[in-house]
Order: C-alpha cells, then sequence, then structure tokens
C-alpha cells in the first residue's frame, strides 16, 4: 500500500473486513501470518507503531460521561497532541454539543466524536470501519471529506465498508473478501463496476 | 533505550521492590511484633496489658500444676526463664498438657497479676522422640481418663 | 518522562470523570454505610460493636471497594476506551498506576466519610494517634486499590464478575484488611503493646508487593484482553 | 502408547500402602502423643507437597506469561487443581492432630491462618479459569492470578519461623528419631510418585480438552484474481 492510497474493503457480513482491520490495528494478534510494515512485522513492533496508526472501529473509544470537549481534551493530553479541540469540534460539527455528556447523545452525534478522535492524531495509516454507519448524508460527505483531506497529507487509509457506492468517491483500490479469503483486488471504481 | 529494555528494566524495577518488600517481611521486627502469643517478660513489660484479651505461652512450671478435672479448673504458673505469670484456667486443657510442656493461654491479666483464661492449648515442639520407658504407658492412661 | 506523564493525565481523566458522575463515590459511601448499620443491626451489644469497629470499618470499605473496581472499568468498557488507550498509545502501565491511584483516592474518600460515622455510631473512643490512623487509612486503600484495580479488569471481561472479583480479592488481601484492622483498633483503643507502626509497615510491604506485581502484570492482561 | 506415569502411580500407589503400614504398626508411637503422633507420616507429606504442587503451578504460570505455549498453561491448570486438592486435605489433617494435642480444632495463628489463604487464592484462580471462554484470556489472566497468589506460599511455608505460632516449627532429621525418619521418607516418596501421576493425569486431560475446543484450521488460501 502506497502512501495516500485509500483501500476500500467490502464483502457479506462476517467476510473478515472488521478482523482484518483490527489486526492491522493490533487490536488483535493475528493467530496465523505476520502484517509487515516497511518490512518489519508489525505485531512485534506495535508499541512504537501505534503511535502512527489510527483506528476508528465500531467502538468509539469515548468515555459515556465526559462531554466531547472533555474527551477530546484528554485523548489529546494522553497523546501529547497539541490540536485546538475546539476548532475540531466545529469540523465535525458538534460546537452545539460540545459541553453535554455523551451519554446523551445520538449515534450520528457519537460517530462524528469519533472521527474527530481520529483526526486528532496525524497517522501515517487511518483505518475506518464502517464510517458512514449511523450518519446522515451531510456526515457521509463529511467523512468523505476527511478521508480526502487525510490522503493529500499522505496518510493511507483503509476503510471497510458495506456500502461501496458512497466508499468510492473517496477511495482509489478495492478489495472484495469473503468468508476470510480475498476474492478480488482491483481499482476501486474497477469493483464497483463488478457488483451487481 | 528500546521498548524492549525499558520493559525489561521495568520489570526488574518491579521485582526488586517485591522481592525486597518480602525480605522485609522476613526480616524485620515485624516477626517480633505481629505475634500470636505473649512471653511472660512482654506481659510484664506492656504499658496497658491488664485491658487487653492476649494470648500467653512459655512452659508450665514443674510443681505449680493444680488441675480440678471435675470442675474443669486448672492453675498453674507459665514462665519463659525470665519472669513467671500464674494462670487460673476455667477449662480443661487437652490431654497432652503436662508440668514441664509449652502451653498458650487466651485470657487476660487481672489487677491482682493473675492471668484469666478460657482457653488452653498445648504447643509441641517439632520433635518427634520414640518413646522412653513407660511414659507412653502414661499417656495411654491419660487419653483413657479423657475419653 | 513519558510515562510519569501519562500516568498522571490517567489519574486526572479517571477524577473528571467521578467529578461529572458523583454518583459512584456517593453510592459508595451509603454503600458502606449501609454496612456499618447492618452490623450494628446485627450486633447483640454494644460492647461487641466497639471491639470490632476496626474490622467492620474495613470489611464495609473492602465490600464498597469491590463496586467500585467493577464499576471503575464497566466506564472503561462501554465504549472500549481502555482498548482505545492501549492503541492511542499509552503505556499500560500508565493506564494501571493512572487507575489505581484514583481507585485509591476514591476509596480514601469514602473513608474519611465514614469514619467519623463510625466513631458517633458505636461510641468508639478514639485514644491513639490520628497521624498514624491517617497513614493506616491511605495504606490500606491503596493496599485494597492495587489487586482490585488489576482484578476488576480480568473480571469485567468474565463471566459472572460480580461474584468473581471478591472471590479473588478477598483471599489475596486478607494480610492487608488484618493489618488494617487492627492498625484502626490500636489507634481506637490505645497500644497496649506497641504493635501500631508493625502493623503499618506489614501494609506498607503488601503495597509493594502488590503495586509492583500487579503494574508488571496489568500490561499483558489488558493486551490479552 | 504407554502411559509412563501409570508406572509412577502404580508405585506410588504401592509405596503408600507400604508407608502407611510402617506409620501405624512399625513405627513406635510419639514420646508425648502417642499414637496420634502417627499423623506425622501423613500430614507433612501432605504439606510439603501441597506447597511443592503450587510451585509447579507457579512455573507453569511463569512459563506461558515467558513463552505463550499452551502446555505450560495445562501445567498450571493440572497443578493448581491437584494442589488445592492437597491443600484442602492438609487442612482436615491438620485439624484432626490439632484437637488432641493443642486441644482446638482450630485457632486463627500465622501458619493455619497463611494456609487457609493459600486455599481461598487458589480456589479463586480455579473459579476464574472456570468463568473464562477464550483459551489465551483463560491462560494469561490465570497465570497472573496464579504468580499474585503463590505470593503467599513462601509465607505459610515461613510463617512458623517470622511469627511465634502455636504450630511447631518445620522438623530436620535431626529433630525426628531415626526409625521415625525412614517411615517419614517411605511415605514422602510414595507421595511424590502420586503427585506425579495426579499433574500428568490432569495434564493430560487439559491437553484433550484444548484439543477438542480448537478451531478447525483454515483451508489453503486460493490464487487471487485481479
Amino acid at each position: 500500500m502506497e502512501a495516500g492510497s485509500a483501500w476500500m474493503l467490502t464483502g457479506p457480513n462476517g467476510s473478515g473486513k472488521s478482523t482484518m482491520l483490527r489486526c492491522m490495528a493490533t487490536s488483535l494478534k493475528p493467530h496465523r501470518g505476520h502484517i509487515l510494515v516497511d518490512g518489519t512485522d508489525l505485531w512485534e513492533n506495535r508499541q512504537t507503531l501505534r503511535a502512527e496508526i489510527a483506528y476508528l472501529g465500531h467502538e468509539l473509544h469515548v468515555w459515556d460521561d465526559l462531554s466531547p470537549r472533555q474527551n477530546l481534551q484528554a485523548w489529546n493530553r494522553l497523546g501529547r497532541f497539541e490540536v485546538d479541540v475546539d476548532a475540531l469540534l466545529e469540523r465535525v460539527n458538534l460546537e452545539p454539543h460540545r459541553d453535554h455528556p455523551v451519554r446523551a447523545m445520538s449515534a450520528g452525534m457519537k460517530r462524528r466524536l469519533g472521527l474527530a478522535r481520529l483526526l486528532l492524531k496525524k497517522p501515517r495509516l487511518a483505518l475506518l470501519d464502517e464510517p458512514f454507519g449511523a450518519l446522515d448524508p451531510e456526515g457521509r460527505e463529511l467523512v468523505l471529506d476527511v478521508i480526502r483531506e487525510l490522503r493529500t497529507s499522505g496518510t493511507t487509509i483503509a476503510l471497510a465498508t458495506h456500502l461501496p457506492r458512497i466508499g468510492a468517491q473517496a477511495c482509489t483500490h478495492g478489495l472484495a473478501l469473503e468468508a476470510g479469503q480475498l476474492l478480488w483486488a482491483g481499482t476501486a471504481s474497477g469493483l464497483l463496476e463488478r457488483l451487481p | 533505550m528500546t521498548e524492549a529494555w525499558k520493559r525489561r528494566l521495568f520489570a526488574l524495577a518491579a521485582l526488586t521492590v517485591a522481592g525486597g518488600a518480602l525480605t522485609y517481611l522476613s526480616m524485620g521486627d515485624l516477626g517480633e511484633n505481629l505475634v500470636y502469643y505473649w512471653s511472660p517478660t512482654e506481659l510484664h513489660d506492656a504499658p496497658n496489658a491488664l485491658q487487653a484479651t492476649v494470648r500467653l505461652g512459655g512452659l508450665v512450671v514443674p510443681g505449680t500444676m493444680n488441675w480440678d478435672r471435675d470442675n474443669s479448673h486448672v492453675t498453674f504458673d507459665v514462665t519463659d526463664g525470665n519472669k513467671t505469670v500464674s494462670v487460673d484456667s476455667s477449662s480443661n486443657p487437652p490431654a497432652m498438657f503436662r508440668e514441664g510442656i509449652g502451653v498458650v493461654v487466651e485470657g487476660k491479666l487481672g489487677g491482682d497479676g493473675v492471668f484469666r483464661s478460657e482457653r488452653v492449648m498445648v504447643k509441641h515442639s517439632n520433635e518427634y522422640q520414640a518413646p522412653e520407658g513407660d511414659h507412653q504407658e502414661n499417656w495411654k492412661s491419660s487419653i483413657a481418663g479423657e475419653e | 518522562m513519558n510515562v510519569i506523564r501519562q500516568t498522571f493525565e490517567v489519574l486526572r481523566k479517571e477524577l473528571l470523570v467521578e467529578w461529572r458522575s458523583p454518583a459512584r463515590v456517593s453510592g459508595l459511601f451509603f454503600f458502606a454505610l449501609a454496612m456499618l448499620l447492618m452490623v450494628a443491626f446485627a450486633s447483640p451489644t454494644e460492647g461487641i460493636l466497639r471491639t470490632q469497629a476496626g474490622g467492620t470499618l474495613w470489611i464495609s470499605l473492602l465490600l464498597a471497594s469491590t463496586r467500585s473496581m467493577d464499576q471503575s472499568w464497566s466506564t472503561e468498557m462501554e465504549h472500549g476506551a481502555a482498548e482505545g488507550m492501549l492503541l492511542w498509545p499509552v503505556e499500560p502501565v500508565a493506564i494501571y498506576y493512572g487507575k489505581a491511584l484514583a481507585n485509591t483516592a476514591i476509596l480514601l474518600a469514602v473513608t474519611v466519610a465514614i469514619f467519623p460515622l463510625m466513631v458517633g455510631l458505636y461510641d468508639v473512643p478514639v485514644r491513639g494517634d490520628l497521624s498514624m490512623l491517617a497513614a493506616i487509612a491511605v495504606m490500606g486503600c491503596a493496599a485494597l486499590a492495587a489487586p482490585g484495580t488489576l482484578y476488576g479488569l480480568i473480571t469485567a471481561q468474565a463471566r459472572g464478575a460480580s461474584v468473581l472479583l471478591p472471590l479473588l480479592m478477598f483471599p489475596l488481601v486478607v494480610p492487608a484488611l488484618l493489618a488494617a484492622s487492627r492498625g484502626t483498633m490500636v489507634v481506637i483503643e490505645g497500644d497496649p503493646m506497641l504493635q501500631g507502626s508493625s502493623w503499618l509497615s506489614l501494609l506498607v510491604a503488601f503495597n509493594a508487593i502488590h503495586w509492583s506485581l500487579s503494574g508488571l502484570f496489568f500490561g499483558r492482561v489488558l493486551e490479552d484482553g | 502408547m504407554p502411559k509412563w506415569e501409570h508406572i509412577a502411580g502404580l508405585l506410588g500407589l504401592i509405596t503408600l500402602i507400604v508407608g502407611h503400614y510402617l506409620g501405624l504398626f512399625w513405627a513406635p508411637p510419639e514420646r508425648m502423643m502417642g499414637d496420634v503422633g502417627r499423623l506425622f507420616y501423613v500430614h507433612v507429606p501432605v504439606a510439603m507437597f501441597a506447597m511443592l504442587v503450587f510451585c509447579v503451578a507457579f512455573v507453569g504460570a511463569l512459563g506461558y506469561l515467558l513463552t505463550s505455549r499452551m502446555e505450560a498453561d495445562w501445567l498450571n491448570e493440572a497443578a493448581i487443581e491437584v494442589g488445592v486438592v492437597m491443600n484442602v486435605l492438609l487442612l482436615m489433617l491438620g485439624s484432626i492432630w490439632g484437637k488432641p494435642t493443642w486441644g482446638v480444632w482450630w485457632t486463627w495463628d500465622p501458619r493455619l491462618t497463611s494456609a487457609t489463604v493459600m486455599l481461598l487464592t487458589f480456589v479463586g484462580v480455579i473459579l476464574l479459569r472456570q468463568a473464562t471462554q477464550s483459551p489465551e484470556k483463560r491462560a494469561t489472566w490465570s497465570a497472573v492470578a496464579t504468580v499474585l497468589a503463590f505470593v503467599n506460599v513462601p509465607v505459610t511455608y515461613m510463617s512458623v519461623k517470622w511469627w511465634r505460632s502455636i504450630h511447631q516449627m518445620q522438623s530436620t532429621p535431626e529433630t525426628v528419631s531415626e526409625p521415625m525418619v525412614f517411615v517419614f521418607r517411605v511415605n514422602l516418596l510414595a507421595m511424590a510418585l502420586l503427585m506425579t501421576w495426579f499433574i500428568a493425569r490432569r495434564w493430560r486431560i487439559a491437553k484433550h480438552r484444548a484439543m477438542a475446543e480448537a478451531p478447525a484450521p483454515l483451508p489453503p488460501a486460493p490464487q487471487v484474481t485481479s
């Protein structure tokens, strides 16, 4: 995967999209085989490589009792990033809710917060698992925008989705998985043509 | 310093601290202070010994034992070789109880200097010896008398 | 150093969560208070209450602490924030010490609130040294928090967590419970055998063992969990 | 495939019968305790092997933490269960011995307390194992819990030296008279053989269970079309 490329993973439920992303995020240890990053084993060097990988999965990695602002500030401090949290909240349209506890927010709002959290980190590899889920059309546009922006700054993207038509708008490559096996690999537009 | 070395260093430090604490437990003054029972000398020297329920341990002084089996009453002196405390117990000690043996008694020291106890336990030494002469016969008869 | 800074940030985050939802600390307080009252109702005489005060206090705190450790990790697991910290990456050691320090602070707050109530309800005299009492309270709470934070993470992911955590924790903290209860009694009743400092050193040794070993293993548990 | 441990088990049973015959009928009664003193030949080997078996569990736990090999986890599982049985036996025998000699079934002295705590911590580890589905998690958690529980084992062993206790100190060949030492050693050997048998059997059960619950291997990867 070259820098700045974006790979879209599609496939039916249980085909291994999420598992693959979790392995790449070092959230799961691969049972067999290895993932190589610049020629070195990802799992063996996970402590250093984690700083360069950002992952937005089904779990949003937020604290329910804190507000979006407090959440982002906490992650900001933990990672020693110096990001303007308020500007970020404005970017994902959470400004009006910034001081309410996350617990009271809708699923779509929480997704936006997850996206903002992803943007705190300046990763070399961003992993997005079903990023369009629970989002309205405006939110989906936002995700696509974020992907394009990350790509221009040289970040490689891997994205798992069952909405390939939306994903293809920002992706370069496409992969189709089924039952843990790679069925097809090529360009994102090529993948779209092959879909029924 | 690489990650692996930092990890090893932390592991080493953690094990040293834990090991040090265990060593302290074994070497420190804890053993002398947090005891299951007190010696007669310690009981004499304790500033407020009168209030508390404590355990007293020592040897039964030969010739001081006075055992009224029917009324479950026994008096004897306990010594550690230095100080001696008189014990008055209102329960029957176990069959092994005899003069010269180690005992632990639980109770309170009264104002008259007599230790009043409701529980007498015998402390056996770590020696296991074959009997000499008729000792064993005595022992068997004392068991029989008890049960 | 990075790890120390991260520990501080985790601690700060924990305390912020407590501040935003104070229901947890107040819940613990009322839990411990209810324990004290129940023991009082179940006791035949008030004299027994007085001689058992130290033990009752620490049993209440122990039971409250198992609730506390449970909740401490359930908020963390709700949206996978614990894994999020691991991947961020935050050093596992920092996550452990941050959370364990926060749990110590919470227990200590409960202790501070509950102790005067116990003195009043049980009609306990306080004859001994208050600084000794403070030291025993700090060390006792730390001794409950160290293994509790580690086992809380384990049982939060296992079946039947609410039963399992006490079963794992109780036998492990027996020396600490013993030392804290006896040490508290020494402060309450006066110290006939001058044992106070020895109980305190036993607590310190217990803390040294468990704070270091739990910190050592925590990363492994979090990573494999 | 012949199982070597059965030989150990058979020898152990024979030695146990011989050792108990010697202990009950051949050895002289103890000077102070009389026939009750014969509990020495059972209680002390059981105590020694309860702690030794927990040491084996500790080795298994460390082995798993360092190598992540499931074999070490099976050893941990096997030794903990055998150790818990031995620990229960130890407390029961000690209690039976305590009544006629000390005069009480039970007292909260340092040795008795720490031996009880030892039992409870390892029972906790067994319960933890049962509450965990994933083999890897189970292995890691139980290894960590075993190491923490094991801290208490040396404390139990040393408790009679560190604290003044009603329990006597460890005996040595110097404090036990000649024929008694011999009978004791026969019983010790019996216990060693039996423990080897138990742990090896339990290890095999753990292995078979792990094999049964392991997922079927994946089929080979097909060629990619692009």
